[in-house]
């Protein structure tokens, strides 16, 4: 089969446990700066993206796991990881 | 922006109308586009200094004058010889204008940039300083913002290369508001022979010229750009102003850099900074007075399609060039590929004198070697601004304010309160040398390890002193600065500089530059202090108020301690001991802080500067430091010796009782004696036996030396002796308001 | 008999020299420093992995060095009983290579952070503890970003003994305020089940000489001197 | 009109044509030495979720962009942000 190129969005964020400063730093400084109570939370984590040539999305997203896990990309004693929905880039 | 006219098409390029005559003048034809973009870069301010060349002239005998200064001026960085074998490199530099607009990776680069400068010299970088000024912090989430990012830019260059940021200084003041100043400064250690192996030239003929290193990008390109047609297909949009550093690659580079200096086949030695590969190769032919060929496609490159033009200008970071012995090739490639650094080799020096650079089988730059470097030079005018007489003449305001209070005030003023918010993100340890720590001195002081030797290092200079006079107050800077590493014990042994200034084509501006540059001219030379260095950064204005930044000639000074048990620390230690104010207090609150923080007052007469005094109570602090008389030791300065004295209690929670009775003449008020920043002084702590020992030297000096209190072991510092009330203050209270500032400003 | 130790040099390491520097020339040990690559674990009856920021630190603390074969190598080290030592980032790597349990996050002030602070000794029976007393405090620096220690399960590694150092004032108290980072538990060295690998966040090589402390003590020299007196026992 | 919580995930990433030296070195050092090789490309960046209480999803967007740009959250001289569509939790 032809290879194509995929891309595969990851997010990698804190479990609840382990707390997230950077997060609970960004709430803060918008509740003093006012204007922002409508925020009631912010959390925040990693972003990656990974160009992969294979043969279907399926395929990619099974490698991206696949790399997730083995290589220990995200750490799971205090992170999770989430695959986004697979987005042609324009 | 000039237009010219170039193979029938019009171009936009920075370079006057009379440099692009000039250059066709030089090459006899017109130049190909790459050259073009060579010239325009090379003949920049930046690259060629061709405003303040002619004043900097002044400075360029430092190798002549003093034999144990190995590089000045006009070196990547200077070099003096220590002793025992060691030679001791430093620099500082401007990162202004990018880090106004991206603080972050603004200063990442600015470390990024000094340190290659020092990697240059072939020795190891040891520890870094950071000069910086910013608006007022104090309701104004800009400068709070530029001020956050530039430390944490700081904090993970200089931390992630293992490089300790040992000292620095800051100032807040509204003249800084878009345009705030980060100069950074570093020091390398080595052996004068891992010196003498890498000249920034290339001398010989046949060796092998080496690219190293991260790939080379599109970015820091200031482009030529033509009228009709954009260079390439990529927009101006789309490259980003800013660079990206990556501190990773760049402590590889100091690595592999240091191992391949070790092996003795590297026969030179240039980073890649700006101008990129121009500069680079244009340098090491010019200076070293040979020619060389150059093949653009062995370049390794980040993205695809990129010209020769794009190639040759590209400021890509951490890279670095190397001339390379034939024999000693493989060695040296081995060692890169050990720590799996990207290299290229990109060509072969020659003795034709010429610069050759091939895209392929074009030949795209064909120049005699020095042509870049022979930029022509301006002659700026001078004039002294007419608003400073009127600053000048304004008196301070009568003493109706409570002391006590002002005292409380100034002391957590933001140019005076404690600074550990920033060093604590440093890493000031790392390198097993710090000796003397951030906040526990004056100045920076590090161990060679090895010997009973020790450095001392100090930057900085009071931008509102050199407003109101730029002779004065940066011949000032240098009392300060010099006064601080003699504060820790040693001996002032040279002096880098980087002067930042407005615009050099307005006639008040250059007339800043002009003053600063014979002030430290003056005084280094009755000093006997070798200018080893400098840099210069015009144009900063502040574009919203179209005013140029108070004049900010940042001074550093190295020093050299000899011995361990000369080490002189900063906190008071003992109950009981003597205080002695060492040197003069005069009436001088011109540009205090006291004005500033107190009446909102920008004017005054600065400090004066005597060198023949200076140079008296430096000899006396000697003697008594040979005597071993002195437990502690600070110098005198913003705030005036009370801020001093209250800064010394600090550490061991002691007190102070001070009587001033015959301390201060008839006619000078309280405040004027308690706040002058009169330079050239010293708070020492002694024991009370050798209390007749000084003054018996003070008299053999002539330097004014007044015991004016002893140290209590009651948290508190009394103040007899006044014309008004006596004074008592909480050392507690002190220092709560000289600890929160800067936390309560930045942690929300 | 001859007592052999490495200090691994992964690409960013930037303690390497210092520890190198307190083994050879403070201590006069015969110490090797040897490029990650190149790391065989036979000749060594110890290794030490040194702080600094190994690849940057990019990704996570650690996480890269994890991967390098050098830590195969320690894997062989660490069952057959010799020590393997991790100091701040060394220890990031032991963490994630999970030789030891558990993580290191971000400070809790999100900053780096280099100072002083005091070391609380739990268990003085490790490789790297045992010429040190339990309930001494100890003068030590840390300077890192990525110092809060994490674990789902602390009464785990409180049973089996695996917390070997804590944050603590002078006197040994365990408050909010000595906890410089916002560590579980105070947590500032743990230790595997065995003993032997034990990794700690603080920086005892910044503190094994008296011109370099502030209080002109050597305490670090114990945990180097810890090193080589459990290699002795082991071999005897 | 009632308030409803909306939650806003936002991805700041270095723009395309400057460095992004952690992507570099996951490929390299990590991805490259392991054997994934179809992995041509990583980029980096960070994600922050913010929960919302306003009027609409359109008004939860705008007030997020806001603030990224009046907070400075990013930085347009070297960054650029992306609005994830709005992806109803579980
Ligand atoms: N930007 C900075 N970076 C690092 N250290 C700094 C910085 N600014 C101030 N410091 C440190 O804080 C301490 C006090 O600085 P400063 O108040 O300028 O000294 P002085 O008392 O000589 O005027 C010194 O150790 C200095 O190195
Ligand atoms: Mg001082």
């Amino acid at each position: 089969m032809a290879l194509q190129e995929f891309i595969v969005e990851v997010i990698i964020t804190n479990k609840e446990k382990a707390r997230d400063p950077v997060g609970e730093t960004i709430k803060r400084d918008l509740l003093a700066k006012k204007g922002y109570d409508m925020v009631s939370n912010v959390r925040s984590g990693q972003y990656l993206r990974f160009n992969l040539n294979t043969e279907s999305e399926e395929r990619a997203k099974n490698i991206v796991e696949d790399l997730l896990n083995k290589l220990r990309i995200y750490n799971p004693v205090t992170q999770n990881f989430r695959i986004l929905k697979l987005q042609k880039e324009s | 922006m000039t237009k010219i006219k170039l193979n029938g098409e019009e171009a936009h390029v920075e370079m006057t109308k009379g440099e692009f005559e000039r250059v066709k003048e030089l090459l006899g034809r017109d130049p190909s586009i790459t050259e073009l973009g060579a010239f325009d870069v090379m003949w920049s301010e930046h690259c060629s200094y061709k405003s303040s060349r002619p004043k900097l002239k002044l400075f360029e005998d430092a190798e002549a004058n003093y034999d144990y200064v190995l590089a000045g001026p006009g070196q990547d960085a200077g070099v003096i010889d220590i002793g025992d074998g060691y030679a001791l490199a430093f620099r500082i530099e401007s990162h202004n204008h990018p880090s106004a607009i991206e603080p972050y990776h603004g200063a990442a680069t600015g470390i990024g940039g000094i340190i290659r400068d020092i990697l240059c010299m072939g020795v190891r970088p040891i520890a870094l300083l950071d000069p910086l000024r910013f608006g007022k912090l104090k309701n104004n989430p800009h400068s709070q913002w530029l001020f956050k990012y530039v430390v944490k830019g700081i904090a993970d260059y200089g931390n992630c290369t293992g490089i300790p940021t040992i000292g620095g200084e800051v100032e807040f003041d509204e003249s800084f508001d878009s345009n705030c100043l980060i100069n950074v400064a570093c020091i390398g250690l080595g052996t004068i022979e891992d010196f003498k192996h890498a000249p920034s030239r290339a001398y010989n003929a046949g060796d092998y010229v080496i690219l190293m290193g991260g790939s080379t990008g599109r970015d820091g390109i200031h482009g030529v750009t033509f009228a009709s047609r954009t260079l390439t297909e990529i927009s101006e949009a789309d490259r980003p102003a800013v660079q990206i550093g990556d501190p990773f690659t760049k402590k590889l580079i100091i690595e592999a850099t240091l191992e391949a200096v070790k092996t003795g086949f590297v026969r030179g030695l240039k980073d890649l900074g700006g101008g990129g590969l121009t500069c680079a190769t244009s340098e090491l032919t010019g200076d070293g007075n040979t020619g060389a060929k150059v093949d653009l496609r062995k370049v390794f490159t980040r993205e695809p399609g990129m010209t020769s033009y794009e190639i040759m200008l590209s400021e890509s970071q951490e890279r670095m060039t190397f001339i390379v012995k034939p024999e000693g090739l493989d060695t040296v490639l081995d060692i890169f590929r050990k720590f799996e650094m990207s290299f290229a080799v990109i060509g072969r020096t020659n003795d034709s004198k010429v610069l050759k650079v091939f895209d392929g089988d074009n030949l795209v730059v064909n120049l005699p070697s020095k042509a870049l470097s022979e930029s022509p030079t301006f002659k700026r005018q001078e004039r002294r601004p007419l608003y400073l007489d009127k600053l000048i003449s304004q008196k301070t305001p009568d003493l109706t304010l409570d002391l006590e209070e002002i005292i409380y005030k100034l002391i957590a003023s933001e140019n005076i309160c404690n600074k550990e918010w920033i060093y604590r993100q440093y890493d000031h340890e790392v390198g097993v040398r710090s000796v003397v720590k951030c906040g526990e001195g004056d100045s920076g002081v590090l161990r060679i390890i090895g010997t009973d030797k020790f450095i001392s290092a100090s930057v900085g200079v009071n931008s509102k002193h050199c407003f109101l006079d730029p002779n004065e107050g940066t011949r000032g800077g240098l009392v300060e600065e010099c006064g601080n590493v003699i504060a820790n014990g040693a001996k002032p042994m040279a002096m880098v500089n980087c002067c930042n200034f407005g615009n050099p084509e307005i006639p008040e501006s250059f007339w800043y530059f002009s003053k600063a540059v014979e002030g430290m001219n003056d005084f280094c030379r009755t000093m006997r202090i070798p200018i080893v260095g400098g840099n210069v950064s015009f144009y900063n204005e502040d574009e919203v108020k179209k005013t140029a930044i108070k004049a900010t000639p940042m001074i550093m000074i190295v020093g050299l301690i000899e011995g361990e048990k000369n080490i002189i620390t900063l906190p008071f230690k003992k109950a009981g001991d003597d205080l002695f104010l060492i040197g003069e207090t005069k009436a001088e609150l011109g540009g205090s802080e006291y004005h500033s923080v107190i009446y909102d007052l920008e004017g005054g007469i600065p400090p004066k500067v005597d060198e023949a005094k200076i140079k008296a109570t430096w000899d006396i602090m000697f003697e008594l430091y040979r005597n071993g008389m002195v437990k502690a030791n600070h110098d005198v300065n913003k705030g005036g010796f009370i801020i001093t004295i209250a800064e010394m209690c600090f550490k061991n929670y002691l007190g102070a009782e001070l009587d001033l009775n015959n301390c201060f003449d008839e006619n000078i008020r309280d405040d004027e004696f308690l706040f002058s920043e009169s330079y050239g002084r010293f708070i020492i702590e002694t024991d009370t036996n050798d209390h007749d020992t000084i003054l018996k030297l003070a008299k053999k000096y002539d330097v004014n030396v007044k015991k004016i209190g002893v140290l209590i072991s009651n948290p508190e510092i009394i103040v007899k002796g006044l014309r008004n009330n006596d004074i008592k203050l909480d050392v507690q209270k002190l220092k709560e308001n000289f600890d929160s500032t800067i936390p309560n400003l930045m942690e929300i | 008999m001859s007592i052999k130790i490495a200090v691994i040099q992964f690409p960013g390491a930037n303690c390497d020299l210092d520890t190198i520097h307190v083994l050879k020339d403070v201590m006069h040990i015969d110490v090797d420093l040897i490029w990650h690559n190149y790391f065989k674990e036979s000749k060594y009856d110890g290794v030490i992995l040194p702080g600094g920021f190994s690849f940057g630190d990019y990704l996570r603390s650690g996480i890269i060095a994890a991967h390098s074969p050098a830590i195969d190598e320690a894997k062989i080290m660490v069952k057959d009983g010799r020590p393997v030592i991790g100091i701040c980032n060394g220890c990031q790597i032991l963490a994630e290579a999970q030789f030891l349990p558990g993580a290191f996050l971000h400070n809790e002030s999100l900053k780096f952070i280099c100072k002083w602070i005091n070391l609380k000794v739990e268990n003085n029976n490790t490789a790297f503890s045992n010429k040190m007393n339990t309930g001494d405090v100890l003068a030590l620096p840390i300077a890192h970003a990525e110092g809060r220690y994490f674990n789902d399960n602390v009464e785990e590694l409180e049973e089996n003994n695996q917390i070997v150092f804590r944050y603590s004032t002078e006197k040994g108290e365990l408050t909010k305020d000595s906890n410089p980072n916002g560590s579980l538990a105070n947590i500032a060295g743990i230790c595997n089940l065995e003993q032997n690998c034990i990794g700690l966040m603080p920086h005892p090589e910044r503190a094994s000489e008296a011109i370099i402390t502030p209080k002109r003590t050597t305490h670090g020299l114990l945990f180097f001197e810890s090193i080589i007196e459990f290699i002795k026992r082991r071999i005897s």
